[in-house]
């Protein structure tokens, strides 16, 4: 375990490494100034841009400049936005635990329907509702989701008025913001209408969150299917047969179990595209996250920002991707260390 | 009484409009106790025979027999699921490569308690699980396992391939079987470790009175072990008998050669001999020859092999061949 | 096949010609198939045979319903927008852009991403694992993301944001090369060509390519449905392509403000994005499913 | 096979999470004591003193402040507010405000008032924008545009506390629309106190961004592109306010605001699209107000080509207003055939419709010396106004009718508005789609802020037009308070407009805005912005 661990921290500093020096390379390659770019003083006095490029060792060497650039990071401190002035880390802290709500949520959602139905798929193998489930998984994978997000709202919130089109909760309710996870928040708070805001918190994640999950959902189908049949055509199982255990004790308690590990060990990869589309359905759901954010940062040539928005999603994803690989080698024993060997 | 009596099964594949015959009315019968030998090449259809048997086949697969009787009921007349019931409860089998065999994200532990059946616990439903360990314990014990918390712990990688295998008898155990199917149970191993489960296989089958029908492709080994041998070939049922009438006056030329094969046999040749071996390899399920399929590479072969022969009893020594070597002895 | 089977000896066909008979087997995938051809000449005709011009407004029809509506006119089968074009031209048209594109996008990064990822497997030792963090990093950022922040460099535009998904899926195709190309050469068979003293890139021109080649294919089915969806999530965004050209995007984001009016205007850039990716993952299923079969046999 | 009961499991935590949360009815829905309404855009500030942008008015001067006067009734008369009375001289330079007495500011969480209004209030709201040397002139960038547009600070030359309560204006000659601006949306009374309070602080410059005023709302929350927070305030001094909370939702998108509309998440909509679904759906209502306003062409008369008269209307022949208002406006507006609106006494029927001539449009191009036409850029507003619903397609459909004179027209429009309008200002652009909505009944709105020459000078009109001519007889008009002087004189300025052509008249639109059945009370005034002081819901 410890050098599993060890293993995976080397990688997170290699990662960090190279995510930084993207983030602080974009600096150079974004049109404009460098020094601008990286901080977001664009009405700096030359005296003000003097003390800041001897902050950042701006004429110094590059590498130097990279380290001034990495101890910023450290002190959070991420420049301030070219379109708002407010200090970058403060907008993120803002604006990414929505997008952490509305991706886990929907990651959630999307493994709780897309991992069984998959079983399902598998368990039926090559007869109709195989067929069936292997045809729908196909069009939801298929359908732009900015498209697929129009015509949800178009039902749901305009023909059948069931859902919320737009935002995080109903402005009416005040929820200060502690951690920044709204649920979380409306559970500190001592609002008289907690429960009320916590209703319809729920109603309104319930749509983006799906949205989002449907396609990363088919991935899961097909994935859960696959790993399912392989599983199913595994010799252990044949062995459980011949012990005679009825097929549903099998699924129980083998097949399940074992076809789940090899899941998870793709949610890691999964999640760089369920961000991906969150970023989309954040713009059309109004969602307060930081893809919205990095997406009108772009019109606003606001180049600080998506600096540091890019470096904190891609964090985020990189973190998730560690977090499963733990999850992974915690569920499946082949992938830690052997024990006692042979 | 005769334990097991199957007479023609076929087990027969639909691959597109083509039917595949892998394994073609071949008949066994097993007493009471018998340590029983099946052999063949690789592909001669012996495990699916025994896979056919406990009836773990996959779907594709389409079993059917003349008589399948299990001491003396009728078991083709039965539905799959009551013939299931009384298979999984009276006849357990073990499997080749015992590692990939076992659940690799389980414990041994709870694996061999799952086997423990419901039935064998007498205490009220909270004493269970700890009956349920103890049984595991005692089977682990039985099959010469002594340090059992350690073993029950283990995932299945953490153990021998001998080990796993031990575990995997175990768990046979567990049902309290009369008879054991042992598929090649020591393939992949090392000989020292082979002699053990050979050795805890005859004991189980001496002490407890437990059958077993020992498949394999190690003639020696075979001989070694077992009373009786049925061998097989490409699906097809060649010669049965006892052990020493296989070796030493084998019916059928394949038999022969099969023999002849052997190092025990080599021992007695001339140096500098020719090895003896049959021409050409044993042929492809979709492309197997009619009639006889040993007919392309036998060298007795001649043109009633186009027919398949119908097996004859000498004194229970019996052998399926046109050209049947008896009278050459 | 009724043929007598005789001989013991087969028909071999090509490995190419195998993959067509399997593929043809099933009649769903040769009808996406043909859909995928049609698209492909429509992205190559399009401004021949559209009844109008892609940018002629009808000013007189403004906000038509399609022709199967009460209020529609024959001959703009599919309606008007705002600006009185023709839907159906605007569509047809589009497929140039959002499907023609996608089609140069995926061959473009394929042969630079193959040609990186078969030259970076022959490396060994710190460069290699170097460069397996290097792509696991690059893989890990949305693609997406990547596109946005390359179209933040070189600024919106329909060209820039071609150039940005190129160079977001030359990773892909340098991590699928570089991983099959190491499996085969892990294979006995260069193993027995390396004995025989091939050179390196002999190997891999006549060894190993035909064997990753399918797996190449596939890995551009897949990228493809993703280029056609990243090319109009862009010009949804509005950061692809300019207002007045119709890609199936950028078509979608100008009906938003007409959506309670004029739904079709939304409607029918969806569904031709839809269709064109579903036409593009089927052909890709059954290009893998063909592969596998072949393997299998 | 039975259907997998795994399902079930799965999503068994899901439902009961869900479940969990309906299980309240022990208070009332606190969205019943609330209003959301979906502006348009964020407020440049909260103190419209120093803005013109009708986004930040309709944020801020009715629901936070008041004003010394109101126009009331359909005759918009000048009513008391703040002022209960007021007396003018006969020469018209001294005006004397009688204020009342029982006037609260806000109790906020950042300032509680010690005082009522007084006069010191009145004195320090108007001294910011008069006097240069002011402690808060400066602050938020020292211009207060309306107030430069009307040359405020040339007219009022002094002002006076006579006693607590009485204040008087001084001016430098008689101006018959001084208490009509006085009563504009801009001409909010602030806290002096609170000043006070601000510049021992030393931050001078919360007193814009949180604000403390008189009016119906007090401010609770702000988050920029986000969502403005107000509650009621209970001291208001006019009347009981219904609802406990306003919510200003911003959201720029025209589809974003209906849908919220139509999916019952905002109470009341600006600017709304799409009348047709509204009507439809029983539930809700679609207010419409004739708006003085006017969405116009303009040319950079400082730019060749459009220096050259001819090329002006040359343009001007050439485009088709009729197919304007009915794609653009959706038929809900009238041709311009002149800046000023047909329902104002200044308006001169006997200005004819400006002739659609291609062939003339031509003619007058060749005569203006370009034959082969040329390549013009055309910078079309980012966002919508009543007077301009959809500058993109307005500039499309432009395009197309001079592309036909053989003009070539690149639109320009991604661009922040605040970017936007700087840009204008600096004077970047050939042409330019604006528009404008006056402030007040009185036609010099229209004509002093549009075209004379010290707020052309100023750039925020687009056209740097500037005529001696003119502007002599706009300010002639002002100084008399004879009505048929006063109307030869805007006749005589309107020919001058129609045969130079600073700016294409286009459509003079209706304002429309939709709620929910469930809000009653009068939103939408002519002049001026939105006021949610007698809204209720039920």
């Amino acid at each position: 375990m410890l050098v599993f661990t060890l293993r995976r921290l080397n990688l997170f500093i290699f990662t960090f490494i190279m995510l930084t020096a993207l983030s602080f390379s974009l600096s150079f390659l974004f049109p404009g100034d460098a020094l601008t770019n990286l901080t977001g003083q664009i009405n700096a006095s030359p005296e003000q841009r003097a003390l800041l490029a001897e902050e950042y060792q701006y004429n110094s060497h590059i590498i130097k400049q990279y380290w001034a650039y990495l101890t910023h990071l450290f002190d959070g401190d991420f420049g301030i936005s070219i379109a708002s002035h407010l200090p970058i880390s403060s907008e993120i802290m803002n604006l990414l635990p929505a997008t952490i709500e509305l991706s886990v949520v929907a990651l959630f959602i999307a493994m709780a329907i897309g991992i069984p139905i998959g079983f399902l798929a598998a368990i039926n193998h090559e007869k109709i509702p195989d067929q069936a489930i292997l045809f729908v998984s196909m069009l939801g994978y298929s359908i732009p989701i900015f498209w697929l997000g129009l015509l949800a709202i178009l039902i749901f919130s305009i023909q059948l008025g069931w859902l919320p089109s737009a935002g995080r909760i109903s402005l009416v309710y005040e929820i200060k913001h502690i951690t920044g996870i709204q649920f979380f928040d409306i559970l500190l708070s001592d609002s008289e209408y907690k429960w009320q805001a916590f209703q319809n918190a729920t109603l309104h994640i319930i749509m983006p969150a799906s949205v989002v999950a449907i396609a990363p959902m088919t991935i899961f189908i097909r994935l859960a299917r696959t790993s399912m049949l392989e599983v199913l055509d595994s010799s252990y199982i044949t062995a459980a047969k011949a012990k005679g255990l009825t097929f549903w004790q099998i699924i129980y308690r083998h097949a399940i179990r074992n076809s789940l590990v090899n899941v998870i060990r793709h949610v890691g990869l999964q999640f760089a595209n369920l961000v991906t589309l969150a970023m989309v359905t954040e713009v059309i759901f109004s969602w307060p996250g930081i893809g919205r954010w990095l997406i009108e940062s772009i019109f606003q040539r606001d180049y600080t920002a998506i600096q540091g928005g890019l470096l904190a999603l891609s964090s985020f994803i990189f973190i998730v991707h560690i977090l499963t690989d733990f999850i992974y080698a915690a569920l499946n024993p082949l992938a830690r260390d052997r024990k006692h060997g042979a | 009484m005769n334990l097991l009596d199957i007479r023609n099964l076929s087990i027969v594949m639909l691959s597109g409009n083509k039917k595949i015959v892998a394994v073609d009315r071949v008949s066994l019968v097993m007493k009471e106790g018998e340590l029983r030998g099946l052999v063949g090449e690789s592909g001669s259809g012996k495990s699916l025979l025994a896979q056919a048997i406990i009836g773990v086949l996959d779907e594709k697969w389409i079993v059917d027999a003349d008589r399948f009787h299990w001491r003396g009921n009728d078991l083709m007349r039965l539905s799959i699921a009551e013939r299931k019931k009384i298979i999984s409860k009276d006849i357990a089998m073990i499997f080749q490569e015992p590692m990939s065999c076992l659940d690799p994200t389980t414990t041994i532990g709870e694996q061999l308690e799952e086997a423990v059946d419901d039935k064998q616990l007498t205490g009220f439903f909270w004493q269970k699980k700890k009956q349920r360990k103890l049984a595991a314990i005692t089977l682990l014990h039985k099959v010469g396992i002594k340090k059992h918390t350690e073993c029950t712990r283990s995932y299945p990688h953490q153990l021998t391939e001998a080990l796993c295998q031990r575990v995997m008898i175990a768990m046979a155990l567990a049902r309290r079987p009369i008879l054991l199917i042992a598929d090649e149970p020591t393939a992949a191993m090392e000989s020292t470790n082979q002699g053990q489960i050979f050795r805890l296989l005859a004991s189980l089958n001496q002490l407890k009175n437990m059958s077993v029908l020992l498949i394999s492709h190690d003639l020696e080994n075979m001989a070694h072990w077992t009373k009786r041998i049925t061998v097989m070939y490409s699906g097809q049922f060649v010669e049965a008998g006892t052990t020493e009438q296989i070796f030493t006056t084998p019916f059928h030329p394949y038999t022969k050669a099969l023999v002849e094969s052997t190092s025990h046999a080599s021992l007695t040749l001339e140096p500098k001999s020719k090895l003896s071996a049959l021409p050409g390899s044993i042929p492809i399920l979709q492309h197997l020859p009619i009639g006889c399929r040993l007919g392309p590479r036998c060298p007795r072969a001649q043109q009633a092999c186009v027919n398949a022969p119908k097996a004859k009893n000498y004194h229970g020594h019996i052998v399926s061949c046109h050209y049947s070597l008896k009278d050459t002895y | 096949m009724a043929r007598e089977n005789i001989y013991q000896e087969e028909e071999f066909p090509s490995p190419l010609q195998q993959l067509w008979y399997k593929f043809k087997a099933k009649p769903m995938i040769m009808l996406a198939f043909s859909c995928f051809l049609a698209l492909v000449f429509l992205a190559i005709f399009a401004p021949i045979i559209t009844p109008f011009s892609s940018s002629q407004t009808h000013l007189e029809f403004i906000l038509l319903p399609p022709a199967w509506n009460d209020d529609g006119n024959v001959s703009f089968l599919l309606g008007t927008d705002q600006l009185g074009r023709d839907m159906l031209s605007m569509l047809m048209h589009g497929a140039s852009f959002t499907f023609g594109l996608s089609f140069i996008i995926v061959i473009t990064s394929a042969v630079i991403g193959v040609v990186i990822g078969s030259l970076s497997a022959l490396t060994s030792g710190f460069k290699s694992s170097f460069l397996n963090h290097f792509l696991d990093v690059i893989l890990s950022i949305p693609s997406l993301l990547l596109a946005i922040v390359i179209v933040a460099i070189l600024g919106t535009g329909l060209s820039n944001t071609v150039l940005a998904i190129i160079i977001v899926l030359i990773p892909q195709f340098i991590h699928t090369t570089r991983n099959e190309v190491k499996r085969e050469f892990a294979k006995d068979y260069v193993l027995a060509s390396k004995l025989d003293g091939a050179s390196s890139l002999r190997i891999l021109q006549y060894s190993i390519f035909p064997n990753i080649i399918e797996k190449i294919i596939t890995q551009a089915t897949l990228a493809q449905s993703a280029a056609i969806l990243d090319i109009a999530a862009l010009g949804f965004l509005g950061l692809g392509a300019a207002t007045y050209i119709p890609e199936w995007g950028t078509m979608v984001s100008n009906g938003i403000d007409l959506f309670y009016i004029a739904p079709w205007t939304v409607y029918f850039p969806g569904l031709a994005i839809l269709f064109s990716v579903i036409v593009t993952n089927l052909v890709g299923e059954g290009l893998r499913h063909a592969l596998k079969q072949r393997k299998e046999y | 096979m039975s259907f997998n009961p795994i399902i079930y499991f799965l999503t068994l935590p899901f439902l009961s999470v869900l479940l969990q949360g309906c299980n309240d009815e022990d208070t009332t829905l606190l969205s019943t004591k609330s209003i959301i309404y979906c502006s348009e855009g964020s407020p440049e500030g909260f103190n419209p003193q120093t803005v013109t942008s009708g986004v930040t008015t309709d944020a801020t001067s009715n629901q936070l402040y008041n004003r010394l006067v109101a126009y009331s009734g359909d005759e918009h008369e000048i009513s008391p507010s703040l002022a209960k009375s007021w007396h003018i001289t006969k020469d018209g330079k001294k005006v004397t405000f009688y204020l009342r007495k029982d006037v609260e500011f806000h109790h906020t969480s950042y300032f509680t008032p010690s005082r009522k209004l007084n006069a010191e209030d009145v004195i320090f709201s108007f001294n910011r924008i008069l006097n240069v040397e002011h402690e808060y002139h400066e602050v938020s960038g020292g211009l207060y545009p309306f107030f430069q547009s009307i040359e405020f600070n040339s007219l009022v030359t002094n002002i006076e506390k006579i006693n607590e309560f009485t204040v008087r204006f001084t001016l430098s000659r008689p101006d018959s629309s001084f208490l009509a601006n006085l009563a504009t949306d801009f001409a909010v009374i602030l806290s002096a106190e609170y000043a006070q309070y601000l510049s021992e602080l030393d931050s001078h410059q919360q007193i814009d961004l949180l604000p403390i005023g008189t009016g119906p709302f007090k401010y609770k929350e702000y988050r920029a592109g986000s969502f403005i927070r107000y509650l009621a305030n209970e001291n208001y001094w006019q009347k009981k306010i219904n609802i406990e909370q306003l919510i200003f939702d911003i959201t720029p998108s025209n589809t974003g605001r209906l849908t919220k509309l139509l999916a019952k998440e905002c109470d009341i909509v600006a600017y709304p699209i799409a009348h047709k679904k509204i009507i439809e759906r029983p539930d809700l209502i679609l207010n419409e107000i004739t708006s003085f306003n006017i969405g116009y062409l303009g040319f950079n008369t400082n730019k060749p080509p459009f220096n050259n008269k001819l090329v002006r209307k040359a343009i001007s022949y050439a485009i088709n207003k009729e197919a304007i208002i009915d794609t653009v406006y959706f038929g809900k507006a009238e041709v311009a055939n002149t800046i000023i609106p047909p329902t104002s006494w200044a308006y001169d029927a006997h200005i004819p419709q400006q002739e659609y001539s291609i062939a003339k449009a031509i003619s007058t191009l060749n005569e203006a010396g370009y034959p082969d036409g040329f390549t013009m850029n055309l910078w079309a507003m980012p966002i919508q106004r009543p007077y301009n619903p959809d500058a993109l397609t307005m500039a499309k459909l432009i395009a197309n009718d001079l592309k036909k004179i053989g003009i070539t027209v690149n639109i320009i429009h991604k661009y922040e508005w605040s970017t936007f309008l700087q840009l204008i200002t600096e004077g970047q652009h050939q042409a330019v789609l604006l528009g404008w909505t006056a402030d007040h009944p009185d036609p010099d709105n229209f004509f002093t802020p549009l075209l004379s020459c010290p707020s052309s000078k100023q750039g925020r009109t687009g056209t740097f037009w500037c005529s001696k001519e003119f502007d002599k007889l706009i300010s002639q008009s002002l100084q008399t308070t004879d009505l048929n002087k006063r109307k030869k004189y805007y006749k005589n300025a309107l020919k001058i407009i129609e045969d130079e052509v600073p700016l294409i008249p286009i459509a003079h639109s209706k304002r429309f805005q939709a709620r929910d059945k469930k809000i009653s009370g009068q939103l939408l005034k002519s002049f001026g912005g939105i006021n949610f002081v007698e809204v209720n819901k039920n």
